[in-house]
């Protein structure tokens, strides 16, 4: 029997570029001999705790994980490294860990904030209204926002920003932008940390009968999904940005990382850095194909 | 025997209008609400931003206008948002996949949802499950099965779509036309037809309704079949509206939204109690709300405080109106005798 | 003076319904408390035991004067009251509901084995076999009675309020509640008790008080009035007690059971002929309600044929029993017929809405003309649609009911009504007796239970004894009179025998 | 006249112990599933995977052995998800910036969540609020004021508390002795004392029971407070056992997990009606399946349909058992009447 890799990963079935990615380390896992399974426990941390505590009374070799609340797992963690499991972190870092695999939240954010500075810089006079579609509830989304908001206001000291709401479903994004461009018809700008939401937005420009081509329009998000990289793809909409996960790396570099490990190597952090995928560029191809479409 | 003279009763005289404002109580504070938001933003009172709210809510106005029925007949579907997603992702599959044309989309999309209310009303009506316990086996169960059919997004379901969630029709927004359609269906169901009648008895005493040879268990499977099929036209409508559909998060937790409308609107959980009028109330009041918050940019904490204080708020109006009715009643009722006395 | 109560009123939305009542009970006194539906005896009583506050007058228990109670205040004071609806938890067993809000505790536990022991006296006391741990689910009226009374007697109470307690008992436990009382008496307790049956208050009471309108109309010794007097009382006008003549011709059988079995029931045969009112008589739990939900359709049958008018009939539910022309009128109001928050248009044609309608929509005009017609027929007091239910008096109710069954829309070839006055005045009594003999002589055959053999006297035509589901005797017309029937449903049970 | 002979009903057989098994039908349930998973899986039946079993579960037992009362009473608090996060947010605060040492941090945890069942108590027995709209908007005025108070993580609350969340005392997990501990007051306060009593008769009939000079409201309003007490308790116990509290997940759907456990083990939704025993089985019932489904590796949308159909099936159960029960009754009474006819 293959040796197990665990991977806990909140919302991992919702978010179509997760499910690439781990796509990906399963068929790594299988070229190297390991099994990779993976546990969706929603947003329940709680849930979350309790699929690990099973799988480290199981002895589950490599135990990888999304931390949505990354200070709530430091004892999880110890006590599955005093059990000699190998605890990998994904996307953050705590202290009870052998490595942190993934990408880092906020220079990611920060990233897309500073592209959408310059973008308005160059094209708008570095004036504009901004609207940021966050995620306060997790620390995840606290990061990215923060990311986001301080690298557009690095490079567009005079943008605006009149709203900070949390959304990140395309109902949220749809609903909470409707509303806000009734109060400020004119904002140009909308960033979210997450493409669904920010997808959702996207519908929302189109229904307050704003012009889909828009040229002083801008909406950026994160993660590189399915549907954010055709509009990208296709071009010539206010769709202009997306960090996109690059989901094969991610997908080997966990598997990798913890077949390093096991194997008593030292790694130290693996980090894969979101890339971003502008308006027609190539990338938005690439990415859409290695998400099979 | 004695035959008491039916005097045709005399024009009483009204007093304030006390009972319509307990009736209405949570309409009064629709009206504050709206008062509120208007006095704090221009952009809040206009007829654009009101398209917005009752466009944002069309799909839970839906399906909370036909549950308010099942609720009343003393049952409960928890189910409905995973129905929402199950009976969207079928549709936006048959089209994104299959090749649906629009028309053929909706119908699957409903049938969808009127499907798994049969299954619902099998359970419940026929086999006497627990509705609580089945219904939320069930929102497990098909949120389960739509991300196991197809566990990513999909987008761009054609024009029409785009059209029937974004578009209008003589100046209202086709979703307007639909939510406004249902819930006049449901009321004139409640209050016009034979049934409307049942569903008040059977929710009141289903014992009595049975041995008054009412159709007991027909009418509580066809409401579930109702119930899932508004939710199926729900996930419809959402999918229409975003051109697209999410299987893990469309319709995620309306279930809870749905049923705290239905209970904000004057529905007895127990049954047998509440009005359409109410529960549409509740829907805007909801959806005013909502807006009303964003639209100041309320930060998202205080967001979750100021609408479970408004929850708190409404319960406390409608304690005032069971306190205060039967005193007004009494006192009503002290004037009339005392206009007959002077008469 | 033990117990008293003084220039009493009380109104509800200003409408007085106690107009200053006196009454006085003496130690060692059995007083019945009578009146028609709604005139205010129930009020009376809810005043004394708290349950409401009395706008004006006063109450004497021993030595102390009250001008309101709590529930609280009103135990505390010595009252003791048995309630017209009962008041029982059914998810606690007997013991826990004869202690509860007494229980024998040391400190905040209960003391339950002491209770059960304790129960168990007061129930052999009481002559009942019922064990303290029964669950109150596995009891029947007569015996939920008995722990409502149980329960009473354990406070030692100084004066016991009885609200109607025979209505939902039968002759036998009526007989057993009157000797309880009468044992009561003896131990100088000052009783007061509601009922509407007045044999009970020849055979038991010492002094009687009527109530009309909330007022008191006679008060006096039982032994100074004869039973007109007190109808007349009662009623506001004399009422005469009849018996319906005897049919002659042989007319057909209409309706035939045979070899019927469901629990509780059976093998049972017999028939009904057309435009008979056939009585129903027997001890509590003899299978009568049974008998009738099995024809109905709500109580499984096991076994048997059920033919009207020659035609077999399947009646798995009561949707199919209505539709073969057999109509039902529940003994228990409360749960099984009226619909208390439904106006009383909408309870009286429930079932016939969609006969009314057109395309499932409701028509208020036929609907309105039919229920004026069925109101005047069966003078329904307040003759009004738009009244919920459940403001209606007992009796009226029984009216809605049974107007359900017998009106335009609707008609039905069997009619069966179990225990129909239960807790009825004799104002709508005579109403409702009137309705039977009126669908009879319509050539409908009926169905009836009574506990009161008094009133299969007045309105069968031909009586079976009923006794542990089977038929123990078929009494004609002509042998029909209160001491056989009784003696019939005694010997059986007594006997387990019962010769010709 | 004619009168036939009846033989008197002779002393009763018993037959086989339908009773019990109905009313033991989730601990068949229970005991199957564990034997599914004993065979599917070697790690599964061991001393050291039901600690697991229990210690993940334990939080959410303390809150339904309390709550089961509620709802007994004919009350619900669905804020208890809310207030959990809420206490083990106060208490993760008291000890990690004020210094409080552990047993003031599980007072003040503790206390906070009475304090809130004060509140929901204060509103719901003595204002006759609407107990589910109240507290369901209490459950978003808590995670918001949760997040305002501290939007991020707390971690690391020293040893003590790292030892209630994690270590054992005489070979059990202290959470063990905590939930086993809840269940038995529990249940000792539901059969043993004076106002356990009191719980059912109120929640049966709230009426007869003021009539009867129950304490009403003051019932109601203790078992709010303990129903907080514990959802206090249970944030303190998660809190431990994560050695930190994060404001946005913590406890977060607990209350509908509870809800869902409470009714599952038989307690009627409108009151009077249930056993702390079957609370018990449920909550172990739920714990194993969770458990059972992860050992298997099952995906997560398969472990969402498999439990979503396991509610289902308790549901059947439960249906079965109130069917089965009387038909079996009825069968043996009209085979004794049959015997004594052809006698
Ligand atoms: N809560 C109430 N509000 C308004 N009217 C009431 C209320 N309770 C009783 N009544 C009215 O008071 C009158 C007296 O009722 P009460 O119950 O005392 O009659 P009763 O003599 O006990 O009748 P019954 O023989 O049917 O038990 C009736 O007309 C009834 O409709
Ligand atoms: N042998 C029995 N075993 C268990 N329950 C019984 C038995 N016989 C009767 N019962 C129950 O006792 C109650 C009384 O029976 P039923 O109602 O048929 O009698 P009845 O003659 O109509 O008397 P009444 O209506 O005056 O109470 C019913 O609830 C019935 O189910
Ligand atoms: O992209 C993922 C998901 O969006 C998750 O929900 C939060 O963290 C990121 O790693
Ligand atoms: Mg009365
Ligand atoms: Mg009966």
């Amino acid at each position: 029997e293959n040796k197990k890799i665990a991977v806990s990963f909140p919302n991992a079935s919702v978010i179509g570029a997760v499910i690439t990615s781990l796509e990906a380390a399963k068929a790594k896992g299988k070229e190297m001999g390991y099994d990779v399974v993976v546990d969706d426990p929603g947003t329940d941390l709680n849930k979350q705790i309790n699929t690990i505590k099973t799988w480290v009374e199981q002895k589950v070799p490599v135990i990888v994980v999304n931390t949505l609340q990354p200070a709530a797992f430091e004892s999880v963690a110890k006590q599955a490294r005093e059990a000699g499991i190998i605890w990998i972190t994904y996307g953050q870092k705590i202290e009870n860990q052998d490595a942190t695999v993934g990408y880092a939240q906020y220079p990611d954010g920060r990233q897309l904030g500073e592209y959408a500075g310059e973008w308005v810089t160059k094209n708008q006079g570095g004036k504009g209204k901004a609207i940021i579609l966050g995620y306060e509830k997790g620390v995840w989304g606290q990061q990215r926002g923060a990311g986001i908001k301080e690298g557009l206001l690095a490079k567009a000291p005079g943008v605006e920003i009149v709203a900070e709401q949390d959304a990140i479903s395309p109902t949220e994004g749809l609903n909470v932008t409707r509303s806000l461009l009734q109060a400020h018809p004119d904002a140009n700008i909308i960033l979210g940390v997450e493409d669904p939401a920010t997808e959702g937005a996207y519908k929302a420009w189109i229904a307050a009968g704003k012009d889909k081509a828009d040229p002083a329009g801008f909406i950026g998000g994160m993660d590189g999904t399915v549907p954010a990289l055709k509009l990208l793809k296709e071009g010539g909409n206010v769709y202009r940005a997306s960090m996109a996960i690059p989901l094969v790396q991610v997908g080997y570099a966990i598997v990798e990382t913890g077949d390093k490990l096991l194997k008593g190597e030292k790694t130290g952090d693996v980090i894969v850095p979101l890339e971003l995928v502008t308006e027609k560029s190539p990338k938005a191809e690439e990415y859409l194909k290695q998400q099979g479409e | 025997m004695s035959t008491t003279a039916v005097a045709s009763s005399s024009p009483v005289r009204r007093g304030p209008p006390v009972e319509l404002v307990v009736n209405n109580i949570l309409l009064i504070a629709l009206v504050l609400l709206i008062a509120y938001f208007t006095m704090q933003s221009a952009s809040f009172l206009t007829v654009s931003n009101f398209k917005v709210i009752l466009t944002n809510y069309a799909a839970i106005g839906v399906v909370a206008a036909v549950m308010a029925l099942l609720v009343i007949a003393g049952q409960v579907d928890m189910s409905v948002g995973s129905n929402i997603g199950f009976s969207g992702m079928v549709t936006a599959i048959a089209m994104a996949s299959w090749g649906a044309p629009a028309g053929v989309g909706v119908l699957i999309g409903v049938g969808t949802g009127a499907l798994v209310g049969l299954v619902n009303g099998v359970l419940c009506a026929y086999l006497r499950f627990s509705p609580i316990i089945v219904t939320l086996g069930m929102l497990s169960v098909l949120r389960g099965a739509t991300l196991l059919i197809n566990s990513i997004e999909i987008a761009g379901l054609g024009d029409t779509f785009f059209w029937i969630g974004n578009g209008s029709l003589l100046g209202l927004p086709v979703l307007l036309w639909v939510v406004f359609a249902v819930f006049l269906l449901s009321a004139a169901f409640l209050s016009l037809t034979v049934w409307g009648r049942y569903v008040y008895a059977i929710g009141v005493n289903p014992q009595a309704a049975f041995l008054a040879a009412l159709p007991v268990r027909p009418v509580v499977l066809a409401l579930y079949v109702a119930t899932g099929t508004a939710a199926g036209l729900a996930g419809v409508l959402l999918v229409a509206r975003l051109d697209g559909a999410s299987p893990g998060s469309l319709g995620l937790q309306m279930e809870l939204q749905t049923l705290t409308i239905v209970l904000l609107g004057g529905v007895a959980f127990a049954g047998g109690r509440g009005r359409i009028f109410g529960v549409f109330t509740a829907w805007v009041f909801l959806g005013v709300l909502d807006n009303g918050l964003v639209l100041l940019n309320v930060p998202p904490f205080v967001q979750l405080v100021a609408s479970g204080l408004a929850l708190v708020f409404a319960a406390s109006l409608d304690a005032l109106g069971t306190f205060l009715a039967p005193r007004l009643e009494q006192r009503r009722r002290v004037n009339e005798q005392l206009a007959r006395a002077t008469a | 003076m033990p117990f008293a109560v003084h220039a009493l009123r009380k109104s509800y939305g200003g409408v007085e319904v106690l107009k200053g009542v006196d009454l006085e009970v003496a130690d060692g006194e059995i007083h019945a408390l009578l009146g028609a539906n709604g005139a205010g005896k129930s009020t009376l009583i809810k005043c004394l035991s708290g349950a409401i506050q009395p706008d004006s007058g006063v109450m004497i228990v021993g030595r102390e004067r009250y001008e309101a109670f709590t529930p609280k205040s009103s135990k505390q004071s010595g009252i003791a009251v048995i309630y017209q609806d009962l008041s029982l938890a059914t998810s606690l067993d007997v013991a826990d509901n004869m202690f509860l809000g007494q229980e024998l505790r040391s400190g905040p536990f209960v003391r339950r084995r002491a209770q059960r022991r304790e129960a168990a006296e007061w129930l052999a006391q009481l002559g009942v076999d019922i064990r303290p741990t029964a669950a109150l689910a596995t009891l029947g009226n007569a015996g939920l009675q008995a722990v409502e009374i149980a329960k009473a007697l354990r406070t030692r109470p100084k004066v016991l309020i009885l609200d109607e307690p025979t209505a939902a008992l039968s002759e036998k436990e009526a007989e057993a509640l009157g000797e309880q009382m009468l044992k009561l008496k003896q131990q100088n307790l000052p009783l007061l008790y509601v009922t509407h049956r007045l044999a009970e208050v020849f055979a038991l009471a010492d002094r009687v008080t009527v109530l009309r309108g909330g007022e008191v109309v006679l008060t006096g010794k039982v032994r100074d009035l004869s039973r007109d007097d007190l109808v007349a009382a009662i009623a506001g006008e004399s009422i005469q007690r009849e018996r319906p003549p005897q049919r002659d011709g042989v007319r057909k059988p209409a309706v035939a059971v045979r070899g019927l079995v469901a629990a509780g029931i059976g093998p049972v045969d017999f028939d009904i002929r057309e435009g008979e009112v056939l009585g129903v008589f027997g001890l509590v739990g003899s299978g009568r309600t049974e008998l009738l939900e099995a024809l109905f359709g709500s109580h499984r049958v096991f076994g048997g044929d059920v033919s009207v008018d020659g035609a077999r009939i399947r009646a798995s539910s009561p949707g199919d029993a209505v539709a073969a022309g057999i109509a039902l009128v529940p003994s228990d109001r409360l749960r099984k017929s009226i619909i208390g928050q439904l106006s009383a248009g909408e309870n009286m044609l429930l079932p016939s809405f969609l006969r009314l309608a057109a395309a499932g929509l409701r028509n208020p005009l036929a609907e309105r003309k039919a229920f004026d017609m069925s109101a005047q027929r069966l003078n329904l007091q307040p003759p009004r649609a738009d009244l919920q239910a459940r403001r209606f008096s007992g009796g009226n109710q029984q009216k809605l009911v049974i107007a359900r069954w017998l009106n335009d829309t609707i008609s039905c070839r069997l009619l069966m009504l179990d225990e129909p006055t239960q807790g009825v005045d004799v104002g709508a009594r005579r109403d409702i007796y009137a309705a039977i003999r009126a669908s009879a002589d319509a050539g409908k055959s009926v169905l009836v239970t009574s506990s009161e053999p008094e009133e299969l006297v007045q309105i069968a035509d031909r009586v079976i004894v009923l006794s542990a589901g089977r038929i123990a005797a078929t009494v004609d017309y002509a042998e029909i009179d209160e001491a056989r029937l009784l003696m019939l449903a005694h010997q059986v049970e007594h006997q387990g025998l019962a010769a010709e």
